[in-house]
């Protein structure tokens, strides 16, 4: 199953999208940098449902309060992600 | 043991360098035999429509696509929402050479390899 | 390094060797950059060089090794489409010495 | 685990490769390997051993090196992606007639296939984008 990691913010192009239409039930999202603006409202940017995380300290950096279907996580679990996932696909600019 | 893996090429040419960096990486990909798959999406769709950048000084991004096919890379897939979304015709998208493959869904697709470039 | 004098006309090469302009390409400068290859042409030798600059006018690359070996044998038959024929034309490594004598320009270093 | 990571951005003009960084100090941190960093488009200037960040900004090619010298990590940089660019070692400045080298040290330069070769044996590849 698919990591898919966006560093975008969701509307400063189309990284979200892009990733969005290539999201398959079972995959995992992971919001890095400016992406982690999509993790304030989830359901506005048409998250998926489960399995959606976002890097704490990017969203902590740029005072975003992560919506409760958003899982903040370290980089020591973003590496887990990565372990537990094949292939990892990034989507940026 | 080695790894399947898919070139996601998602830039438009000219207006930023990764799409021919991109390519000029999956051409070395297979000149080591490593062949990738390559998949066209979003604005990439865009590198795969005729091109004529003499006037801006720049080599034309869709001459060296030409040469996928001489690199062992003879079919070329295209994500269908992202052409349809720009209005671009499915038979519009040729590459002389090369099958193009016209994907309806993507997510399986990505699914099925081991490494992803993104590009 | 030193540069070609042709018919009194000086030709500027790079330090290895490569045309610094490609626009002074043609068949005797190919055959004064053979020369110092130690390469003498013949009628192989120009069918690739032929070749190479049809690829190169064609896809606007120097190719690699790979793709120069599926040219060669599309157009000069499978006989020919192997590499151990561009070794033994293009010693060592046929792809740059073939690209420079050809007049292309200096691969990347990548392929 | 291996994991391979590729970089795009350049330093201090986006967030890529400050990103990486977390990710690889992380990943050793928890016993995994990193079989090699690719650093590719702009994410070559990585390798300048010209930065020069003022003293209250973090210093990213310093951590870029430091880290590889306590993990014996392989920084690669895309030997092709750094001409254009202007990011040579003292061979290339002399081969290609420039008047000098910025390649920094613990940063080696060669060619694409070394991102090929990393794809094909790391467990994971990751792209940073710029």
């Amino acid at each position: 199953m698919t990591l898919h990691i966006i560093n975008q913010s969701p509307l400063g192009g189309s990284a979200l999208q892009d990733c969005l239409g290539s999201f398959v039930e079972g995959d995992a999202l992971l919001l890095i940098e400016d992406a982690v603006y999509a993790a304030a409202s989830p359901a506005e940017h048409k998250l998926p449902q489960g399995q959606v995380f976002a890097l704490a300290a990017d969203a902590q950096a740029r005072g975003v309060t992560l919506a409760q279907a958003v899982t903040g996580i370290d980089e020591t679990a973003w590496v887990d992600l990565c372990v537990a996932h094949t292939p990892i696909v990034s989507w940026f600019r | 043991m080695a790894k399947s893996i898919l070139a996601l090429c998602r830039h438009a040419p000219y207006g930023n360098a990764l799409a021919r960096e991109g390519l000029e990486a999956i051409l070395a990909c297979a000149a080591m035999d490593q062949v990738p798959s390559v998949l066209f999406s979003g604005d990439g769709v865009y590198q795969l429509l005729e091109q004529d950048p003499v006037a801006i000084n720049e080599k034309s991004l869709r001459r060296n696509l030409q040469a996928l096919p001489m690199f062992g890379i003879e079919h070329i897939h295209v994500c269908r929402k992202s052409a349809d979304a720009r209005g671009i015709a499915a038979d519009t998208l040729q590459l002389a050479g090369a099958e193009i493959v016209l994907l309806a869904d993507t997510g399986p697709f990505i699914r099925g390899f081991d490494q992803v470039l993104s590009f | 390094m030193d540069n070609l004098v042709i018919e009194g006309r000086e030709i500027a090469l790079d330090k290895e060797g490569f045309l610094r302009d490609l626009n002074d390409w043609n068949p005797q400068v190919a055959a004064a950059l053979a020369t110092r290859e130690n390469i003498e042409l013949t009628q192989d030798h120009w069918d690739v060089i032929t070749l190479l600059r049809d690829f190169y006018r064609e896809f606007e690359l120097s190719p690699a090794m790979r793709p120069l070996v599926k040219y060669v044998g599309q157009h000069l038959g499978q006989e020919k489409g192997r590499s151990i024929f561009l070794m033994q034309l293009f010693p060592p490594s046929p792809a740059k010495i073939g690209s420079k004598i050809a007049g292309l320009p200096k691969p990347t270093n990548c392929l | 685990m291996q994991f391979t990571l590729v970089v795009y951005g350049a330093p201090h003009s986006s967030e890529g490769a400050a990103t990486a960084l977390r990710f690889a100090r992380a990943a050793l941190a928890t016993g995994h390997s990193i079989y090699r960093v690719f650093f590719y488009a702009d994410g070559v200037h990585n390798g300048s051993a010209l930065a020069a960040p003022p003293q209250d900004e973090q210093d990213l090619l310093g951590q870029w090196q430091s880290l590889q010298q306590s993990h014996a990590l392989d920084l690669t940089v895309c030997i092709a992606a750094a001409q254009r660019r202007g990011l040579l070692s003292e061979s290339e400045a002399n081969r290609l007639e420039k008047p000098s080298a910025n390649l920094a040290d613990g940063f080696t330069l060669a060619g694409l296939g070394q991102l090929a070769e990393a794809a094909a044996v790391s467990d994971r590849l990751i792209s940073f984008g710029g």
